[in-house]
């Protein structure tokens, strides 16, 4: 069973160049430090993005942002690749996971969208800036199902992939459970304007947010491992 | 390969228990890859159906010709509804992946092209932001605030059912493709007359279109046409696709044989 | 064999085609400019199609060779679409 | 004659096919009920609006697909017969009644809309180009069904009978739901 897989490497180390745009437009971001809190009133909000010093950092982080999230897409199909390679019965969990891997970075691109059109003319009436805002962060950060789903599938795959030396091993399958669930109770962030559920508290920015970083950080560890060894065994055109 | 190996001697008896069903068909079930596809989507659907018409009350849909106020008091009449269920939906949205994954698998079984199941997979997997998530997250950021603009409210309500009800076109896509794969196999995977019916759910998303141009009557998103009549078709499209999964699946037969690649 | 099928679907034909002129006709009669409700008019025309509409299903679609339950599936549409036409029609007058 | 070298019964073309068209059937009937509903709480303005279209046309389109429908139940017993000649002019004939319907109804429609005549103007304008629109859209899924029908009896390496006679089923479903709508539509007072 010969698979073509050059290129990959390449593919894999866009990885570490990824993180720096993503950590560099983290830091930019005026909103993600301190992150915004739901309760700013509508000239708060308006404000924010009015001051000159912030507009700046805002288009830029975003700009980057637009760039990591789709550049994250090669690194997810890399990753159904090798599901592809374990011994599965049908191609169902690669199907589920390549479905899930589009969905993410829509989504996260979306959100990215409604940053940068506050910010494209801050002079707009505060109310319509807030409704932005709103917009921006909810989707941002509520829209985890395909993260969620992603893991789920993932953790399945490794469980039902029986065989002597299985792709990945036993360990990732129940990190991907768990960073599953930190994930989950950001979907209902909108219940809360304020404390650890609201968009900028404890559990639904920093430990989700935490978790999505762990997440690229040891997949992206694990997926170059399996690359690699993939690469050793006879048979593969490397 | 390693399946077969270990599959030599006789497979142990499941157990009477529930969970020791279950655990039997973890270890052992050939099938269960495709088994968790169809409770996914048994269990999606089963909660669409609880989110979007008891929790969040936004089915059947409301009037489109509502005044500013009356759409204020519309949001505030549902506003721990939304929030809740909509949440529950934004947590769930990844079995949807595991659905369009068995949808689309069905068409690899079939002696077509793997271009249909791939163009399936995409159109679907596409279908879920524009067609579900965007008007959930238009619904919670409407309810989120209820001090907000109401004109800005009135705003987000239109988007949100346009999006639900005006994203016609993956699902007019969607279905001719499964039809047009379902006609031209050989394998005979599902009836023909599934594959007509494709067809007539192609056709009721073509009827929806009106909802761009009609603000009241039939032909609103709320109308006996565009709405009820499509919906009847939507359920009845719905419900027998998952009795024939089932079934495709009950008949598959893998036996102990060597895996595909 | 092939003259008699071939008859019975010409003669179906023409009398499908006579029906359709003497039936736009009757509505010419019944005035273009005397826009009332005309109930008779009415009830005969949506009749009459669903007269026309079997038929074609009998001879063209040769349901009258087919089993028994496609016969009674097509008449009972015939009948339900019918009755909820004319129903509706006959409560709309009613009411108004 | 023709009973006795039939079977005694039989469904013309896949049985599947009659699944499609009941359907359908029901889901026009559905549209046909809440047109008739909506027509009888406002009669005037529907009758008003009616008097815009032109009975002429209605009655001309009717015989054109009644003579489609003509030719292609004839191929249908010609293909049967084994008599392939015949049956493809049968096919032909139908194409080109369909192609003669289809210029017929863009012609009306575009008289009617230069005439302020359109798709918002009033109750009954809006089910006028829904029904007939939502019945043109059938009509060219029948072309590229009697395409079907045509390729078959092309070759004699294919001549399947089954997908002459599903074709010719689906297109007749074409023929009757129109009889339904030029009654409801044009003729009904």
């Amino acid at each position: 069973m010969t698979r073509r897989a050059d290129g990959e490497l390449i593919l894999l180390w866009t990885l570490p160049v990824l993180a720096v745009l993503w950590i560099s437009a983290f830091l930019l971001f005026p909103g993600f430090v301190h992150p915004m809190a739901p309760t700013m009133s509508a000239e708060e909000v308006a404000a924010f993005y009015r001051d000159p010093e912030n507009l700046a950092r805002i288009r830029y982080s975003m700009i980057l942002f637009n760039w990591f999230g789709v550049g994250m897409i090669p690194i997810l199909v890399l990753i159904v690749l090798q599901v592809r390679r374990m011994a599965h019965r049908t191609p169902i969990l690669s199907y589920a996971l390549l479905g899930c891997a589009s969905g993410g970075p829509t989504l996260f691109l979306v959100a990215n969208l409604f940053w940068l059109l506050a910010a494209f003319r801050p002079e707009r009436d505060p109310q319509l800036t807030q409704l932005f805002n709103d917009l921006a962060w909810v989707t941002f950060t509520s829209q985890v199902g395909f993260l969620i789903g992603q893991c789920v599938f993932i953790a399945l795959a490794i469980h039902l992939d029986r065989q002597p030396r299985p792709v990945f091993s036993k360990w990732v399958a129940h990190f991907n459970l768990l960073v599953a669930a930190a994930l989950a109770p950001a979907s209902f962030t909108a219940l809360a304007m304020a404390g650890v559920m609201a968009w900028d508290g404890l559990v639904s920015f920093w430990i989700r947010n935490a978790a999505i970083a762990l997440w690229i950080v040891v997949m992206g560890i694990v997926l170059g491992q399996a690359i690699y060894r993939e690469r050793r065994e006879p048979g593969v055109a490397a | 390969m390693s399946a077969s190996a270990t599959r030599t001697a006789p497979l142990p008896e499941a157990s009477r228990s529930w969970l020791g069903r279950v655990a039997w068909h973890w270890r052992y079930d050939p099938k269960l890859e495709l088994w968790i596809g169809w409770w996914a989507m048994i269990v999606f659907y089963q909660l669409y159906g609880l989110l979007f018409f008891l929790v969040t009350r936004i089915q059947p849909p409301p009037d489109p010709s509502f005044d500013v106020p009356r759409i204020v008091q519309w949001f505030g009449d549902r506003h721990h509804g939304l929030l809740i269920g909509f949440g529950i939906v934004f947590l769930i949205t990844g079995m949807l992946g595991a659905v369009n994954a068995l949808l689309a698998y069905s068409m690899r079984r079939m002696s077509v092209s793997p271009a249909f199941a791939y163009s399936y997979l995409l159109i679907y997997s596409l279908s879920a932001v524009p067609g579900m998530l965007l008007t959930c997250i238009a619904l919670v950021v409407g309810a989120m605030r209820p001090d907000r603009d109401p004109r800005l409210i009135s705003w987000l309500y239109d988007f949100a059912f346009m999006a639900f009800d005006g994203t016609m076109g993956v699902f007019l896509i969607g279905s001719l493709v499964w039809m047009a794969a379902i006609l031209l196999d050989r394998n005979r995977v599902f009836p023909k007359w599934f594959g007509y019916l494709n067809l007539c759910n192609a056709l009721t998303e073509v009827v929806v279109a009106p909802a761009w141009i009609f603000k009241r009557g039939v032909f609103a998103w709320d109308g006996a046409i565009t709405w009820w009549i499509d919906m009847v078709v939507f359920v009845i499209y719905t419900g027998v696709f998952i009795t024939l999964i089932r079934k495709m699946i009950v008949r598959e037969d893998f036996g102990t044989g060597p895996l595909p690649e | 064999m092939s003259a008699g099928s071939d008859k019975r679907l010409l003669v179906a034909w023409l009398a499908l085609s006579a029906i359709t002129i003497a039936s736009g006709a009757l509505a010419s009669l019944g005035g273009r400019d005397a826009l009332r409700p005309n109930a008779a008019l009415t009830f005969g025309v949506i009749a009459i199609a669903l007269v026309k509409v079997r038929v074609i299903l009998r001879e063209f679609m040769e349901v009258r060779h087919a089993p028994a339950l496609l016969c009674r599936l097509t008449d009972g549409w015939l009948l339900f679409t019918a009755v909820s036409l004319l129903g509706t029609y006959v409560a709309g007058i009613a009411t108004s | 004659m023709k009973n006795l070298a039939t079977p005694a019964s039989f469904v013309p073309g896949q049985p599947d096919m009659w699944a499609f068209v009941l359907f359908e059937a029901m889901l026009f009937t559905g549209y046909f009920s809440v047109y008739m509903v909506c027509r009888m709480q406002s009669p005037e303005l529907y009758l008003r609006s009616q008097a815009q279209l032109d009975l002429r046309v209605g009655v001309f389109n009717t015989l054109v697909l009644l003579f489609s429908s003509w030719s292609i139940a004839r191929c249908v017993q010609a293909a049967r017969e084994g008599r392939h000649p015949a049956a493809l002019r049968g096919a032909f004939l139908t194409s080109f009644l369909g192609l003669v319907f289809l210029a017929s109804k863009v012609l009306e429609w575009s008289r009617e809309i230069r005439k302020g005549f359109q798709f918002t103007t009033d109750g009954f304008s809006s089910f006028y180009y829904f029904l007939t629109g939502i019945h043109f859209l059938h009509l060219l899924i029948g072309f590229v069904v009697l395409g079907v029908v045509v390729y078959q009896l092309w070759s004699p390496a294919r001549r399947s009978q089954e997908l002459v006679e599903t074709g010719a089923t689906y297109w007749h479903t074409v023929d009757f739901l129109w009889v339904m709508i030029f009654s409801l539509l044009y003729v009904m007072r």
